[in-house]
């Protein structure tokens, strides 16, 4: 996954976006010390305050937890949250904007459906 | 929050003193081609001469003194002073730690170490003045006083420094705020008008009279007194990069 | 005014070199700065001291020169020995032609009983003194130059004075000075003459470094006891 | 301690108001970006906080001292611009040389090495070097004299575009290895905006905006729709850019006094998207309602 730090998205929700894509990969695991807002900074290019705002996101989500001196953990059940809160957040925000389009370009129901299904059929 | 740099004012003119001394020698070299241009000009003649004609006999003196040396070395004290304050070398003093203040006050003190240097270089040119001389003019050399009293060599430092105090003020006073350019105009035309208008109101003999010691003393004073005006001047003055 | 105005001009001329000198070399050293680093400019500038003082050194170890200046003890003595030569000169004494100051002696004949003697001194300030003296064989003439000391601003020039001509021609004697010289001397005065000058007025007047006595060469003619001078010019004094 | 403090800060040049009652307040180890465009009075407020200029009406205190020819402020400040110059007599390794001596913080190692980078020759003088190594020379400066306010006044005009990125990261990595409050001005927000963290919006002499670059980002919106549905919105509400091509309207508006919902929006059929800073700062800049097409009707 990218930054693309001329997009109209926020840096700091991006880089929230980024580590829980990277907590969902499993390429950071439960009790796992996450990076810090300086490495995300250098990672990144991106500013240091930005790159905490971003950890400070999780953290309020609970995704993440701090040991007071040695940074901040991926929570035990971190993965599942986010997968969890993906189903119902994203997923449903992505279905509206395909409803949407698909009506914008005059798509019918069943067509949508059948495009659906054969994605999924594709895509297995 | 860092801790924040404390150095003294000591500290930073001492090290502006240390880099302008070093970069501004262009100066003095400017001043050893002067001087030879002009011993060279007046390697005949001499600064003075005194003629004594005795019957069928005339008897003709060209005087080796300091004289011409002193007023190349003062005109050249004076011009560099100014040059000082332009902004060819003003500019450079924005690039390291220094206020206008400690500017000024480096500027002073390394105006005051070029006087000495100035002096060194204005006896050197003298003796190989008059060595060249020797060379030539064997069997007419006299020798008066070869080696200079301590006591003009202070008239000659404590001179070219007024001069230089003087050019430094003149400079300073064109880069302050607009009252004291204008007021120092007024005050220069009333210095340049006043000698013609009352010829005799300037009588410079009384000073050339003192002995050495109080002169360089009254030059010192008037030197100090141009020193005190061109901190404050500067203190006021903004940087003007134009 | 005009004082004024000399002055305004003696400064002005240096002041305009000056700066046209200091602009010529900011125009060039534009263009040298690039090779011409501190270390070159700082090592010039000792060089430069350095070569002063070298000068220095050389001059005050080897540089004697031939003509000394006199001390102030050293004038007094003159002074004094001159004094004594004028006074004696006005006496008509001839104790003061010593051999110290002789300079050059010429020897010649003539014939007859008298000699004229034309004398060529155009301005010059030489004197001419008859002496008779009874050692001389007749038909004989000695021509003496003497030179007293002249001192010009503490310096003896009287080794400058050109010595006149003497020489016999149709049974005359002719002295003729001979015509202006100059002597160019170079004198160093490491201080500063403006200052010296001024003051000289008031501090130094009591000792004049300038001694000049108006009769300070003579010409001195020896004839034998008996020998007419004929001096038609009427310059020639008597000395006994 | 606040780094920097303007209060009712106005400067005049002569009849000219180069800055009128600028007052704002900059604390902490921040990457700020100074943004205006041309004659905005960046550079004014730039020098009169290194203590050049002298304010003519209010204060600039820079670490609770008038910064205006203060010692202490110019030990902590640096100031880098395009007419940064040294002397002629000077190669640049002897300009490094004087800059360790009289800059407590000095890093030479790092100095060498991100001029060797740059290809940038040791032995040359200041004044030979072309625009773009000059710029990078002074930046070189700037950021290896660690100084705990650093002033970067147009850093990378002249530089090409591999340099710009590479420096800008720089930037970044000296400022996490030596937090400093580094305040850069620059027309180009587009590609420095990511490593800011404040943004300081200046126009026409006075601060439009100081906030944090994700609080800019969300000021404005654009709203686009048919153009009827657009007007009926627009009525009470200030639009900084309003332009119709072929039935479709756009219009930038103020986000936080837009009260209306989503739903709404959508049944209107307006889509509401996100701006660029820089775009954002262009229209906070911009004369409201104004643009160039206005210019040639």
């Amino acid at each position: 996954m990218h930054i693309h730090l001329d997009s109209t998205t926020p840096i700091y929700i991006q880089i929230a976006e980024w580590l829980q894509h990277e907590i969902i990969a499993n390429r950071l695991q439960a009790d796992e010390k996450v990076y810090s807002q300086y490495q995300l900074a250098e990672l990144f290019n991106i500013n240091p305050a930005t790159a905490g705002k971003g950890l400070t996101i999780l953290l309020e989500e609970q995704l993440l937890y701090k040991k007071r001196g040695l940074g901040m953990f991926v929570a035990t059940d971190a993965k599942d949250r986010i997968l969890l809160k993906r189903r119902s957040e994203i997923l449903t925000k992505m279905a509206q904007e395909i409803v949407l389009e698909a009506q914008r370009l005059l798509v019918s129901d069943e067509e949508l459906l059948a495009l659906i299904q054969k994605t999924q059929e594709e895509l297995k | 929050m860092q801790s924040l740099t404390n150095m003294s004012f000591k500290t930073i003119v001492k090290k502006q003193v240390k880099w302008k001394a070093k970069l501004y020698s262009s100066a003095l070299s400017s001043l050893i081609i002067l001087q030879v241009i002009f011993g060279a000009l007046l390697f005949s003649s001499g600064s003075a001469s005194s003629g004594h004609g005795r019957g069928n006999l005339n008897v003709q003196f060209s005087i080796y003194s300091l004289d011409m040396f002193l007023i190349i070395s003062a005109l050249w004290a004076f011009i560099i002073a100014i040059l000082f304050t332009t902004k060819s070398y003003r500019i450079d003093d924005l690039s390291i730690i220094s206020s206008r203040t400690s500017s000024a006050i480096a500027n002073i003190l390394v105006l005051i170490l070029y006087s000495f240097i100035a002096v060194l270089i204005m006896l050197a040119s003298y003796y190989i003045q008059i060595f060249g001389l020797s060379l030539m003019e064997k069997d007419s050399l006299i020798i008066d006083k070869l080696i200079i009293t301590p006591s003009i060599f202070i008239v000659c430092i404590s001179s070219i420094c007024l001069f230089g105090a003087i050019g430094l003020l003149f400079g300073y006073c064109f880069q302050g705020p607009s009252i004291i350019k204008i007021s120092s105009i007024v005050l220069l035309a009333i210095v340049i008008i006043s000698p013609i208008i009352f010829p005799d109101f300037v009588n410079l003999q009384p000073f050339i009279q003192l002995p050495d010691l109080l002169l360089s003393g009254f030059y010192v004073i008037v030197s100090i007194l141009c020193f005190t005006l061109c901190i404050w001047i500067a203190d006021k003055s903004e940087v003007s990069r134009k | 005014m005009t004082n004024i105005t000399v002055l305004l001009l003696s400064l002005l001329i240096p002041i305009l070199l000056v700066i046209v000198v200091l602009f010529v070399l900011r125009k060039v050293s534009n263009k040298t700065k690039n090779f011409w680093t501190l270390k070159h400019l700082s090592i010039g500038i000792t060089a430069y001291i350095a070569v002063g003082l070298f000068a220095l050194l050389y001059l005050s170890f080897f540089g004697d020169s031939s003509i000394q200046v006199l001390s102030k003890s050293e004038l007094k003595k003159i002074e004094k020995n001159i004094e004594s030569i004028q006074k004696y000169d006005q006496e008509y004494n001839s104790s003061f032609l010593t051999d110290n100051y002789k300079k050059k002696t010429w020897e010649t004949d003539f014939l007859g009983g008298a000699l004229p003697v034309i004398i060529n001194n155009a301005d010059s300030n030489l004197n001419i003194r008859h002496l008779n003296n009874d050692n001389i064989p007749a038909g004989k003439v000695l021509v003496t130059y003497y030179q007293f000391p002249a001192i010009i601003d503490g310096i003896d020039i009287s080794d400058k004075i050109s010595l006149p001509n003497v020489y016999m021609s149709q049974n005359q004697l002719w002295i003729e000075a001979l015509s202006r010289n100059e002597v160019n001397f170079h004198r160093i005065k490491a201080s500063l003459g403006i200052l010296d000058f001024n003051r000289k007025v008031d501090l130094d007047d009591d000792y004049p470094s300038t001694i000049f006595y108006l009769s300070s060469n003579f010409i001195v003619i020896e004839t034998p006891r008996g020998t007419d001078i004929e001096d038609s010019q009427g310059v020639i004094q008597y000395l006994r | 301690m606040n780094v920097i403090q303007c209060e009712k800060l106005s400067k005049k040049f002569g009849r000219l108001h180069a800055l009128q009652d600028v007052t704002c307040t900059i604390n902490g180890e921040k990457i700020i970006g100074v943004i205006g465009r041309n004659g905005a009075g960046k550079s004014t407020l730039l020098t009169i906080i290194a203590g050049f200029l002298k304010p003519t009406n209010g204060s600039c205190k820079v670490f609770n001292e008038n910064s205006f020819n203060n010692i202490q402020t110019a030990a902590n400040t640096i100031l880098i611009d395009d007419r940064l110059s040294f002397s002629d007599y000077l190669s640049l390794e002897e300009i490094l040389k004087m800059g360790a001596d009289f800059y407590p913080n000095w890093q030479s190692e790092l100095a060498y090495r991100l001029l060797h980078y740059a290809n940038i020759d040791l032995s040359a003088k200041h004044q030979q070097l072309s625009k773009g190594q000059m710029a990078t020379f002074n930046l070189v400066y700037g950021l290896v004299s660690r100084c705990a306010l650093t002033i970067l006044d147009e850093p990378m005009n002249g530089m090409d575009e591999a340099i710009r990125t590479d420096f800008y990261r720089a930037i970044l990595k000296e400022y996490i290895a030596f937090p400093r409050t580094i305040l850069i001005a620059s027309h180009h927000l587009q590609e420095m905006e990511s490593i800011l963290e404040e943004i300081l919006l200046i126009n026409e002499g006075t601060v439009v905006t100081h906030v944090s670059v994700d609080e800019l980002k969300e000021q404005l919106i654009a709203l686009s729709g048919p153009s009827e549905m657009i007007e009926s919105l627009l009525s009470d509400i200030d639009v900084y850019a309003h332009q119709i091509v072929a039935g479709v309207s756009t219009a930038i508006v103020d986000a936080s006094k837009l009260f209306i919902t989503e739903e709404m929006l959508r049944t209107k059929g307006i889509t509401k998207s996100a701006l660029t800073a820089s775009e954002i700062c262009r229209y906070l800049t911009n004369n409201k309602g104004s643009d160039i097409d206005a210019i040639f009707d």
